[in-house]
Formats: C-alpha cells, structure tokens, sequence
C-alpha cells in the first residue's frame, strides 16, 4: 500500500484513552450530594486516605465513544467473515442470547439475593444441569467452573479427592501428546505430574503405551475426544477399560463435544468427568478471550465430591445446597457465570434434541467437505495430516509447502488475512509439522467453505508466481506483522503516565 | 435442519458426495457400534425464538432484581450503575464474537483495551504490572497463592477472616494438591487481629493474604498490618484483596509495598449477573512479571514502523509451556475486562473520586441513621467506605423478611458466613441508593425490629 | 491499491440477500399451528388467495446477521470518526437514549392503548412540549410532524387555515434565496407559490428586496435563522415587522435551532411557527435518513388550527384531544414519532436548561474556531464566502482552489474520505460557489478539529505537487467514485429475481 | 460544560484567542440586544444518567403495554415479534448514526440496504417500482395523492370508508392547498359498495383509494373493484392501502393493476412505540417512477468497475429540484425501513408464508370463538385475514374496562371513527398470540358481556 492509498486505519496513529486525556474533561456526571456534609477526616481519618488519586483518563463522553468504536474496527469478528480457528467451536452467537441476557430479572439479580427470591435462576440452572446431564451421559452437573481449564482443574481437584477418600495417593495424570496445554498446565497446578501418552501413525491414542503407563500411581487420563486432530478415539472403551483397572479416573476435555451431541456420550464411552465449555459447545461468545463457563459432569462415584454450593431441587422449588461434606468446596464465588448458562440454555430450548444433534451432524459435514474440498484444491502442498474421515475439524501440514514454495503456515494465515479470512490455529498441535488446524462449524454455509478453499488455492498460486508477497503480508489490516521478539524482550505493558 | 446451519437437503447430498461417503451416518463409522447413542437425546423440542424469549422472560420475572427492590445487597458484588455506553460497547459484534487475540494483525481493538485495561489496574492499585484478567475475585486470590507457592515454595497460607469467605474458600480447594496449609487469623473490634497475624507468621508462610475493606465493611490499618507481614528477614507475600471502587479514597496496595493485589472486578461496570460473568484483577510488583497468570499485552511495533500491541510473555502460559505453566488459564474475561475499562474511562478522574467519596458520605449517613436505631447497633468503629455491618436485636431472619414485604432488601445476614455475628446484618450502599432510600431502610428496619421484639416479648 | 493489496472490502464482490439466497434455507421457526386445521378455502376463497409467493430471500440466521453486519461496515458512521455535514447537525447520539427508547413500556405500548393506561408516554409528550414551547418561546407544541420538512408542511397548512379562518386566500409563501430545498417544495404541496427574497452582500436577508415582495398576497415568510450560510440574521425584528404588516406569518425553519438555544428564541423573534428537527439540534440519531421528527411551536393565534389530537393535561393526568374543531386534522397516525421524542426528551433531562445553552455555545465555539483555523491554514484556497463571525457552522467557496489546483470542492470532498473524514455538505448553499458547509457542532474536541484542518491544509498541499491524487479519489473506500449519471439514465432500482 | 462537549475553560481560552474575540458573548453579537434571552431557561436542572434512567423507567411503567397483558390490539400497528437479530443489527453505529447516504463511497451499506428494501417492497407489493421509504402509513396514502394530483392533475379523490381512519383524515389535512375535494364510499356487508363506488367515479377523479384487508379486517374482492376503477377511458389512478404482513395469502395489488401501493411497514420488525417512528411503503408502476416521492437507491459501478450503489433520480428531489419536486420529503426512514429489511430475510420466502398462514388461522379460529359467545357476534361475514371485528350486546367501553381488569386487552372500539358501529370491537391476532390466549380472551369476554347485560338487566 503506497502512502497516498493506505487506509484510515493505517493512516492513524494507534492512541491510547491515555493519550486522549485533557485535564477537565469528563463524561459521568455525578448524583447530587444528598447527605450532610461532615469533614472527611471524621469519616476516614487522613492517614488511610489516599493522596494522588490514580490518573485515570479525562476524555468527554462522545470521545470515549468513539475511541472504543474505532479500538472495535481494528479487530476482526465472528459476525464480519469466516473464523475457521480450530479447536475453538467459533459458531455463530445468536443475538437471541443477548437479549435474555440483559433482561433486568437476569442481569440486576443479585447473587446474595435469598434462594427463595431467585427462583426464576435456580430453576434455569437446574433445568440447564439436567440437559448437559443429558448431553454427556453422566448424572450429575456442577456449573460452577469459570471456562474449560477451571472445569480441568475442577476434574483434577475430584480425581484427588476421590482417591484420598479411599486413602490412596497417586502422583501421575496421563494426557496423551496431542492434548491442549491447559492439560498439563492444570495437572501441575492440581499437584500431580504429567505422563505423556504417545499417539500412534493414525493419530489415535498409542495403547502399548498407554497399558505401560497406566499404573497404580495414575490418578487419571485427560482425553479429548474427538482428540485435537480432529479424530474420534475408536479406541475408547478400551482406554477406558485399561484407566478403570488401575482405579485411575477418565477425564473428558469437553473442548470438541461440538463433534459428538447426540450421537455418542462421554458417560457412555466411561467418561468419569466431564467438562463442557460453554462457549464453544452451547455459543457463549467468545468477547476476546472470554468470559466463558465451564461447567462438569460425572459419574456417580464422582458425585459426593463436587463444589458446593449445588442447585438442588427442594420441594416445588429449588434451592442452593451448602451442606455438602464430601465437597471439594468452592473454586470460586457465587453460584458461578450465570450470564452465560442464560445464553447456553437459550440455545439449547432454541435447538432442543434433535437441533443439537444436527448442529454436530452438520458440524461434521462441513469439517469433512472442508477437508475434500482443500485436499482437491491444495492437497498437494497441504496435506491432511491424517488421512481419514475427520470430525468437527482437521489437521493439515503446510511442511510440502514450506519446501515447495517457502512459505510457512505462518505465511499463509497472514496472507489470509487480506482476503478477509480469520486463519486457521497454526503450529498446533505441535505432533503436525507447521500445523493448521481447521474447524469451519456448523453454522457456516457450502459457499463460505467453497469460497475459503478457493482462497487458500488463490494463495499458494500467488505464492508459486512470487512468494514474497505471502511473506511480507498482510497489507490491507490496521498494523502489518507485528515484532513479538521485541515486545517480550523489553516488555512495555501499560502507559508511562 | 437444525437451527442456525444452512445445509440443504441438496447441499448435503453435494458435500456428501465431494466426501465420498454416501450418508451422514457414515461420516461417524469410528464411533464404535456400542457407543452410538441410538436414540434422540431426551430434551425438549427446539422451540422458536419468540417462545425462548418468553419463556426466559417468565423465569426472570420469577427473581427479586435490584429492579424490584429497594436492594442494599453487597458482600462482594454491587448494584452500581451501569452507563448505557458500557452496554453499547461491549454489544459490538467487534468485541463480542472474536476468539483470544491470536492474530495480532487483526486484534488491534482487543489488544489496545487489554493495554489500557493493565494501565488503569495499575493505576488504581499503585502498582507496577497487572495482567488482562482472570476469571473473578476469589479465584484471582487462590492465583496469587499459587505464584506465590512458585515463587517461595513454601507451605503455609495465612488468611484474615476478614477475606471474603467465599476467597477463604476456593484458596482452599484450589491449594488440595500443593501441600500447603491455610490457617486463619482471627479479627478484633472488626479488623484483623495484628497480634494474632505476628503470632500465625513464621518463615514457612508462603503468603499473608488480607482483605481491604474487609468483609465487614472495615478499613483495615495496612499500614500496620503489612510491616508485621514484611519486615522479615524472609517476608511471605503480602496479597491483598481490593475493592476497585475504594482506591479513589484509600491508600492503594502499592503504598504498603503489597506484593500482589488481587480483586473482583464487578463494580466496575459490569452487571450483577446473579454471581457472574465478571471480572477478577490481578496486579503485582515488576518482580513477579514472568510468574503473573493470564494473558498480558505488550506495546511494540510493526513492519512498517506503526505502534502495535501483541499478547506477550506467552512463555509464561499454557499453550507454549504445558505442565511447566504459571496458570493453567485460558479462556479469561476479556469482554468484561473492557467493561471495566469502558467504566473507568466514563468516570475518568474526577468522577472516580468523587464516586468515592459519595459512597464514604452515604455509607456513613447509612451507618449513622441504622445505629442510632432501636435494636440496632454498629458491629465495629472501624471506619467504612462503602458497606458496613450492624447487629440486631432480633432474629435477623425475621427481620429481613419483614424488609422484604416492605420492597426493601436490608442487606446480607452475616452468620451463614460468621456464626459468631449471628443477627448481623451487611449492608452495602451505592450510588443507586440516595439518601430518600436510606431514610426509607431505616425506617422499614427500625420498624421490623421493633415488631420482632415485640412478637418476641409477646411469645416470651 | 494495488490488486495484491486491495482491502478484503474492496476484493469482495458488492453481493445482496438475494443473491445469498438459497432454495430451503431460513432462519424463521414458526410457532406451532395451534388451531384446527380447517381446509384453506373455507378460511380463504381461492380467487382471494396469492398464487406465487413473494420471492424473498431463504438465508440462514447466521448468513443474514453476517451480511448486514458485512454492509454496516461499508457506511461511514459519526461514531467514528468527525461528521460536519453542514446543516445536519452531527452531534453525538447519547447510547442513553437508545436505553431508554427501548424499554419495553415504551417501545412495547400499542399506539391505540386507551390514554388512561398510556399516562406515562402522553405525561413524557407533555412534558416535551412543555420544553419545546420554553426553548422556541412559543406557547404551544404539536409533536405530531414525522420530520422537518413535514413540519414545514405542518406550518404552511396552519398558515392556509389561519388565513381562511380570516376570509383571505393568499398565494404566495416568501423564502430566501439561501432557504433549503425542502422550504421551496413544501410550498408548492401546500398550494403556495415560492418567491425568492434576495440576500445581499453580507448574506443577510436583502430587506429591500423583501419590501418590494411583501404584499398583501404573501401568506408567509420561511425563514433559517442563523441562515444556511451560518448566519445570524441581524435584521430579523425589522424582517418580522415586515412581514407582519402584511399579514403574512413568519416560519421558522428549525434545522439550525442549534447555535441558539438558551441564548434567543424564534418567538421573541417574531416567529409565529417553529419547527424543530429532533434527529438535528435533539439529537435523534440519523439512522442512515431516518426516522426524525418534526414537532412545531407555535403563537396563541396560530393554536386553534394546531394538528389533532394534541395532548393535554387533564386534571392530574394526560389526555388526548380530538375535539378540536378548528384543527388543520391529522397529518399522520397515531401520536407522532414517539420512540423519538423519549429520546429527544432524554436529552433534554440530560442537559437541562444550562446544558442545552452552553451546547449551542459550543457549537457556536467550535465554528467559529475551526473557521479561523481554516482561514489560517487554507484561506487562500478556500476563502470564508462571508467574511463574519458565524453561527454554529460557516460557509467556505472553493472557487479559488478550482482556480488555482485545479480541484473542484467534490475532489477535496473525496480525499478527506481517506483520511477518515466525512466531508462536509458540498454544492449547497446555491448562492456560493463551489460551496463547501461545514458543522462540526458542539460534540467535537478542539483537537479533532485541528486535525480535520491540517488534513484539509494537507491536501492542498498534496494537490499542489499532484492533483491527480485528489481527483481520482477515494482509494481506500469500499468503492470508489461511482457513476451516477449512469445510474439515472438506465435505472435498476431493485435486484432482477 | 455542557454534557457531551469538551471544550475545558483553557480550550475555551485558546479558541477565543484563535477566533481573535475576548468571550463566547461576543460570538453572538449578531444577535440583537433585545431579543437575547438574558436568563437561563425555564428547565429542570441537567440530570445524571442514572437519574435520567429511573425517571424515564418510572414514566414507562405508567404505560400497561404489549408484555404487561395479554393484547389484541390492532388497528393499524401490531404487537408482532420482533426477533433480536432486528435490534442488533439496527443498533450498530453503522446505521444507526449516519445521514443520508450523500457520499455514496463510505454509504455502500445503507445504499445496499436500500436496494434490497426496494426490491422486497416490490416483491410483496407485485409493483416494479419502490422507493426507499416514508413516514408511514396514512401519509405514504396522502404522498400517493399528491402523485396522482401531480399527474392528471384532476380534483376529486374518491375514498372508501375501509381506509383507515388516520389515512382519510391525513389525506384531507395534507391536500387543504390543492384546489381538491375528498369523497368518501361508503361499506356494505364490511367491504367497499361497490356499486357506491361505480357512483362516486367520475372524469374529475384523480385517484381512488381502497384498503386491503380494510380497517374492520375485511378482505375487499379487488377483482371485482379494480376494474370499476380503472376500466374507464380515462381512469383515475387506484391507490390501494395494503398491511404488508397479508401479502402471502392475499393477492397482491399488482395482480389487479393498481397503480399505487401504499402502507404502514410497522408490522415488518418495527417496535410499537406508541405508534412511530416506524416507516411507509410506496409501491408504484414504473410509469410513475419518475414522479415518486422519497429516495431511490440504484445500481451502477465504481471508476474501478466494482458494482455499487447510489441515490438515484435525484432531479424529483426537492434538495435539486426546489419548488419543483415531486415531493418534500427529506429525511425518512431508513432506519425503520432497514428494519424491516432485516425481518423479512429473517422470515424468508418461506417463513413470509407460513407467518401469513398461521396468521390467517388463528384469526378465524378467534373470529369463531368470540362469534360463538352470547351477545356477540361477528360484524360482517367476510374473509378476515389478521383481524376482524364483532359487536358486542352490551356497551364496549364497560365491557372493555372488564377485561382489562382481567389481564386482557380485547382490542379497539369501532366506535369513536364509525358511530355506525356503537359497540363493536376490532380485534387483531398475532403469532404472539397463542391459541390459548385466545381462548383466555374468549372466556374474558364472554363473563365481560355477560355481566354487563346482567347489570344492565337489573338497572333496566
Ligand atoms: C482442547 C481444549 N481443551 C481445553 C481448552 C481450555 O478451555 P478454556 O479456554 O475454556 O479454559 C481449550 C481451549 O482452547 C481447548 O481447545
Ligand atoms: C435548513 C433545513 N431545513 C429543513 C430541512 C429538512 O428537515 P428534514 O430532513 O427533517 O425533513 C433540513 C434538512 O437537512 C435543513 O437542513
């Protein structure tokens, strides 16, 4: 882009709320002073007050506006172009959940308020208990964990307190190589060791090694199912049977249920515990990086052991029950992300059974289609990494066109960029050389899928006449390729004011 | 066809063929025979959207929202106004539907709040580094003992009872597998016991973990409190729970030379929610930076020399270093964190104190008109900002619901939580609440109380 | 924009609904059919019944949430970035407004609710019009009119009524030759003749010229003040008296009540019949060419033939009265754009007596400086067509830039698209050549305005090396320059299905 | 400061000295001495937002609206689901905020819009020819007038009775200047008279004006009535008033060469809101293009040869054409129009139908249901379509304020716009509308009529 031709958005100069403040300005107009004005020292003696209040922005109420509305535009959304990021379920986000969101009984309900006066919540967190409990085969329901890796922890947190309550301690949890990083991140924070579990050539769990890892001391399997190549475990039942001998417990990272609804259960598969992320399965939105909700449900055995408090039903009505002896306690407060089980549970009265069950279905078909579609336009320089029916999403390796054409994965996604597409996950997971991870969803159309392939088609043409251009992209976005190396190494992560 | 797919029955045979396979059916042959479901699943029929609408509309309707009450509702989230621009911000598909900010290019938006947001935590607390978000308050004090169990290695937690009971106890189910103990230090006249706090330090503590305002509503004197916890010749961390609507008129953490202040981020323009989603905030000394959870944005530039921020430190986190992670933490609270940063920036300066300081002069008119009260007394002295705890002398039950037929909710009865306030009661003032409201909760209580004496005279 | 660096905007085909559409596909549910089903011609004789269907779209919720998202994004919008189109008063929209608009009790309540169960709405009408009546000086408020020009056309119709109650029949309605289209043509649709009234070399009314006009056939005078050159009308009590002696009403046209509010008032002025532009000076967002609102002020004489029914306190309550026997009747259905007037009103709430006079301060503020900076860093090129003091907005000719770069005023128009400003109106007033009008109001900071005009100084001096660059632009839009004269002559008008 | 500026005292200071004034005073020298105001306003102090919240919340909770009972409301506006996509989309800055698409190059998207609307008006209506939209209904009636008067420049208009009451009132206010005079055609049996009609045409008739179904619910034989008007030598222009939510089932004005189709598009995903904003359809033929009213988006292409939009055949408009236009109007309503844009995708072909039928269904499942009380009976026997209108035994305002005490508004009294009709009742159904609230109004009413003929039996 020639400076006489760059866009607005690269024209401007990135700019801080900081950097828009002049001292006197303001938007929030406070209420009167209604109450008699005794000096402050009375009230809060000086030594406990504070002397140079924080520097916060002085900016009119049309300006701050307008700063968060343009700060919006540098951003690329689900609502603006296909976001086909795997691993990460981005669906569309019906409006619908907003709007009973945001009613006043929902959003100005306060968590302190009596059980008896939230009927109305209680009985929409009971109802949407009993359908994950539904979804997943398993009995019982806690929707208190905040996102997936709190459910993770969740899981871990009852996997030792089921062991200890038959007094053993064991020190290990496997995850097999292909698991997401909260895997291990929460093994470690839930005061066990990893084991890693290899994967064989068709990108299964590797059971020779699984049967040799899997001794008294294991605590646990966290297993994603479809795994995080896409890939269903035919396998399942005996992984299951080989973790149940040795009393471990089996954990499901709900993170690729959106495969799955309605058509196989992880209770069913001997799934211990289980937890779903709300925002990928059940559509909460994503808001860059949350909030999410992750609910768990287990097995009988698991039961005595969940956080407490639990919504229970108590006569005609429903209660919160803290008496609760076994409990792992609270992993944080109130009865959890109430916002979100609104929205999810919106979705599941929207879709009922059978829409859920679809969603996967079509979810399936179009990971697959996807899959065809790439391989007959790409195949040649982005292999599928293995070659199977795929699940809700799959794996291609950019390495023959890394030697081909010299460009990395990396290179593509960027080039992406400029004909308006999110990139796929690239790099993971790390077993796949220069990796990308592709889930298009349900909810995205034949030609949206089409018109993607042809892109990525466009690209490496493009590429086969002057790679350059896919190296040095993209051009068209608010900042071009950004210095990461710098920002790491001379961190500048808030304002000097 | 489900309800927001697009797939035809055409679409469906053309892709199916594209695949190869002949039937959806076949596009699941690894699921085992024995594993397929089989059967729809038992829930109820999809409804359309206007009936979802009104049936959510109908549970609603079934709560008691600080929209229908006279609420002085608190004990760690607040009916605090929220500005229609917060709304209208955070509704933008923009900010609403995108993923964590992987791609940078594209991200601008999310990655510049993030950097604002870390700036303001910063600000607001005095110190240093902040990160973009975790989960919600007591959770972000359960991530600050883990970094500090990272950081020292040692085995002891001592927690204030004035930490809001819902902290006390996630840090304890969060710390199962550490190996760690968590004692308790008892108050006195409403603030942390400082004897009691000298007594349970020892060098095997990991972290002193203290609330301000504590959960009674009390300024505690960290003045006092933290060389006890700090001059040592091996200090634990000092961690510090905050209430962020408070830092305008008290000291902030990084006067006390506090390690870690964590807190929830609710009453900064994020609704009640009944409990969540909101917002936990996580800032700490330049010396924990690479131990800090959660993700943190970083200022740099692009190729061709623009101002560009990026997610940064990712060595720190889960998906580049698995097991051997600060935090587990993944999804967190962007939009809420926003929520705040849009919050923060509408209040800006001024309005942040003087929001301040409205709430020091009502709660203490509050606090003035309950204890001067038949049957009612102040729990404590201590100064307050925002919330206070009174005792009754009557059942606090009885009372309350008597509140409630009146369309005034008195606040929180604290036993559940502390049996040894056992008819008190924790009332929290807001903006929303003006002095024509406090006049009519001293009056709805004062009457309450009576009738409770009374009834019991009468029973006695 | 080279085609490698061409914006996904720009690479992507301008596509409709239509065109989206594909046979089976929805994103309606329909609630179930609850009642017999009796056969179809009992319900509907066939010969009443269509035959084929409307040929609408069939797309899916996410397709169409996309593709209107998509297109929002192909409008420029005042949230982001500076808006001074002269004449229509881009100030910022409060999201307040939208917040209370849309509470149910408002934007729920049937227009036919029986008036005893709409106290609320017909107390919030009153109440409007109490503060219209205080801020125009005028005793009397109707709030029915759906926009300005549909308060102009209320005005015309009361003055033909208050004429014919007198037993006159007059012809012609006096404007300035400045006056805005929409004065012209409403005269004509209210049976008048237009004549021009001559302003003179100071953009004032020319007073000679309106004596010479001003006969005993004249119904009215429509009169801007401050004009649509920005200016205030010196003359305006000599101009009333003028006007008055004749007989004839004096209407004013509402669209620049902004630079005047709390500091004169059109009543004391002498003017018999206001307008207000809601959607202008009371900030209803412009919705892409609304909805507005036109309510009109007016005299006690002019009051019998107010619209019906208007509304009226009614002992401690709010009424609607029909029985109004001189009334011009209705000009539309139901009670007027109400969903405006909550917004409009709170405004009003919001800023209060002092709030509304120090906005048209400001706005006055904001002119006159950005005139002068203006002046400053472009004079030479774009003199201040009058040399004064302006109002809320000010005129500049571009005539000398034509001259001297070669640039017509739509060249400049079209460059400050790249740098992410709306141009101001071009082409209007008439009497101005190569005429550009510029309003910033009073919503804007200083330093927004000093950009805008070092972008404008910017430009010149880029013409000055290339005016090619100008000439061909925009570059960095959606689209570029389109061809208008080609769409007039053979017109599609709508999608060929 | 006022409350959404900026300008500080120091920017103040700064300007005044760029402008080369000493205060803002005298940047109002223009304005005479005696005629500025030299007091403040007469106006309540500025309020907070909060404030502004409640007060405008306490107003709208005077109002019983469409969710605080159970309503059958019609009339002209229809308490019709709107699905949350509509208010998303809607409140997007985008096209929430712009002008009138002047600057077509940063305006594809409301230009886009516009072509679409057009397309779907035309689609509905079977007209080629739409504009982008008015006000709303009864004016878009008198905006088809005026054509009518600008084309054959005739001087009588011929009404039905049918036409909603609001329309033949705006089109006698509206057309005072036009030298015209207004006759009405009276009903038989619910429809038009047609032979009333075939009487009231003569050569001096600019435009006939009908509507579909009419105001009592009534669906008008078009077939039969069309020709009366337009099988003349030189036939006056037919107007035909059409609720766009019936144009699935019923015919549509362009299969009986009407020459102008008007409308109120509230029932398209526009809010209630006590009657407005919402938008008017105008439909014509494509003779007539050239003389519409309102703006017109068209297709054409950019310098590059990329398909766009614009406004198009602005020389009607009165910005160019002055006193020459076809007509005033200026500002419409795009948004409104948007609107129902985005509702009618959201319906789609086949959801436009199913809604049209579920409509229609309903409407005689209540129509029977009420027709089958004692002491009321139907008020014609035509096909009704959405509403339709029964006459009560009993005085309809008692009977009315009966059933409000029950929670049910049972619809609009006939009485005040056709004394003819005493006490009848226009009663309008909706897919909000549920067999079982019909059933709950068809108890309601029956008690309601009953006791009010019971009490006016024991007065009597
Ligand atoms: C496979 C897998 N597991 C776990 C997680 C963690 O979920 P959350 O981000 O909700 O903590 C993710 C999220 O990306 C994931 O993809
Ligand atoms: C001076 C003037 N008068 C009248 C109008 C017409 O107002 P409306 O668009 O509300 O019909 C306008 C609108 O641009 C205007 O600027």
């Amino acid at each position: 882009m020639t400076v006489a031709t760059q866009t607005p958005q690269q024209r401007e100069h990135a700019t801080t709320i900081f950097e828009r403040s002049v001292e006197g300005r303001r938007a929030f107009v406070a209420p009167a002073l209604d109450v008699p004005q005794r000096p402050l020292d009375d009230l809060l003696p000086a030594r406990f007050r504070r002397a140079h209040p924080p520097r916060l922005p002085e900016v009119s109420e049309p300006e701050i506006n307008r700063h968060y509305n343009r700060l919006s535009k540098r951003n690329f959304d689900l609502d603006t172009g296909f976001y086909p990021l795997g691993s990460c379920t981005m669906k569309h986000n019906p409006k619908l959940h907003e709007r009973v969101a945001a009613l006043p009984g929902h959003a100005r309900l306060h968590p302190m308020q009596d059980p008896r006066r939230a009927q109305g919540a209680l009985r929409l967190m009971w109802e949407l208990q009993g359908a994950l409990s539904e979804i997943s085969g398993l009995p019982h329901v806690s929707l208190q964990p905040s996102a997936g890796s709190h459910g993770e922890l969740a899981g871990v947190l009852l996997t030792r307190a089921y062991h200890e309550a038959r007094g053993e301690h064991r020190h290990q949890v496997l995850a097999p190589e292909t698991s997401h990083g909260t895997n291990p991140a929460t093994v470690t924070m839930g005061g066990y060791e990893t084991v890693k579990v290899a994967v064989d050539g068709d990108g299964n769990v590797d059971l020779d090694d699984l049967r040799l890892k899997a001794t008294e001391d294991v605590a646990c399997l966290m297993l994603t199912n479809p795994s995080t190549l896409g890939l269903f475990e035919p396998n399942i039942s005996e992984i299951a049977r080989i973790v149940h001998a040795v009393g471990a417990t089996l954990y499901y990272d709900g993170a690729n249920l959106n495969a799955i609804m309605g058509r196989t259960r992880p209770g069913d598969m001997g799934f211990d515990i289980v937890h779903f992320n709300l925002h990928k399965s059940f559509t909460q939105p994503h808001g860059g990086g949350g909030p999410g909700s992750g609910p768990i449900a287990v097995s009988e055995r698991i039961e005595p052991y969940l956080p407490k408090p639990q919504v229970v039903r108590d006569g005609d009505g429903f209660g919160l029950d803290f008496d609760r002896p076994q409990s792992i306690g609270r992993l944080r407060g109130f009865q959890g992300n109430f916002g979100v089980f609104v929205r999810s549970y919106a979705y599941i009265l929207s879709l009922g059974g059978d829409g859920l069950t679809e969603a996967s279905e079509t979810a399936v078909l179009n990971a697959n289609y996807l899959q065809a579609r790439l391989t007959a336009l790409a195949g040649e320089h982005l292999p599928v990494a293995y070659d199977r029916l795929c699940m809700h999403e799959f794996v291609l390796s950019g390495a023959p066109m890394k030697q081909a054409l010299g460009l990395r994965t990396l290179d593509l996604a960027k080039r992406l960029l400029d004909f308006g597409y999110h990139p796929p996950t690239v790099y993971f997971p790390l077993v796949v050389e220069e990796a990308l991870m592709i889930e298009p969803t349900e909810t995205e159309t034949r030609e949206t899928l089409d018109a993607f392939a042809e892109a990525v088609a466009a690209i490496l043409a493009e590429a086969a006449e002057d790679p350059q251009i896919a190296r040095n992209a993209p051009y068209s976005t608010p900042v071009r390729r950004l210095d990461e190396a710098a920002a790491a190494k001379r961190p500048v992560i808030r304002q000097p004011l | 066809m489900s309800r927001y797919t697009s797939a035809t029955d055409a679409d469906r045979r053309a892709m199916l063929d594209a695949i190869g396979v002949a039937s959806v059916d076949d596009l699941f042959a690894d699921v085992p025979e024995e594993l397929r479901l089989g059967r729809p699943l038992d829930l109820p029929a999809g409804k359309p959207e206007q009936e979802v609408t009104a049936y959510l509309r109908d549970l609603a309707a079934r709560n008691v929202s600080a929209e229908d009450e006279i609420s002085f509702l608190g004990a760690g989230m607040y009916d605090h106004y929220v500005p229609a621009l917060v709304d209208s911000i955070v509704s933008r598909s923009e900010f609403l539907t995108p993923y964590t900010p992987y791609q940078p290019e594209v991200s601008q938006g999310g990655l510049q709040v993030m950097f604002e947001y870390q700036t303001m935590i910063s600000e607001l607390t005095g110190l240093p580094v902040s990160n973009a978000s975790v989960y919600e308050g007591p959770s972000a004090l359960a991530a600050a003992a883990y970094l500090a169990r990272l950081h020292n290695g040692r085995t002891r937690f001592v927690v204030s009872r004035g930490v809001h009971p819902h902290s006390r106890e996630t840090l304890i189910t969060t710390s199962a597998g550490w190996g760690t103990t968590v004692d308790e230090v008892a108050l006195a006249d409403g603030v942390t016991d400082a004897d009691a706090l000298r007594d349970a330090i020892g060098d095997d503590v990991a972290a002193i973990f203290l609330a301000q305002p504590n959960f009674l509503g009390a300024v505690e004197d960290l003045e006092a409190l933290a060389p006890i916890a700090k001059n040592r010749s091996h200090p634990p961390l000092l961690i510090v729970q905050v209430d962020p609507m408070t830092l305008g008129v008290l000291r902030p953490p990084g006067d006390f030379g506090v390690d870690v202040a964590v807190g929830e981020g609710q009453p900064l323009g994020n609704r009640l929610d009944y409990g969540g989603p909101s917002f936990g905030f996580f800032a700490a000394q330049e010396a924990y930076l690479r131990r800090m959870p959660g993700r943190i944005a970083g200022e740099t530039t692009d190729a061709d020399g623009r101002r560009g921020f990026v997610l940064t430190l990712q060595t720190r986190e889960q998906h580049i270093r698995r097991e051997k992670a600060t935090s587990n933490i993944c999804t967190a609270q962007a939009l809420n964190a926003l929520m705040g940063t849009i919050y923060l920036s509408w209040l800006g300066r001024r309005g942040y104190l003087e929001l301040g300081e409205l709430l020091l002069r009502r709660t203490d008119y509050a606090r003035e008109r309950l204890a001067g009260l038949d049957g009612v007394e102040a729990l404590h002295d201590q100064p307050v900002v925002r919330e206070f705890a009174v005792r009754l002398a009557a059942p606090v039950g009885r009372v309350v619901e008597r509140c409630w037929a009146q369309g005034v909710n008195p606040g929180y009865p604290l036993g559940r939580d502390y049996p040894e306030y056992e008819n008190a009661l924790l009332v929290a003032i807001t903006e929303q609440r003006s002095r024509a409201e406090i006049d009519t909760l001293a009056d709805v209580l004062g009457a309450a109380v009576a009738a409770e004496r009374q009834s019991a005279g009468v029973t006695a």
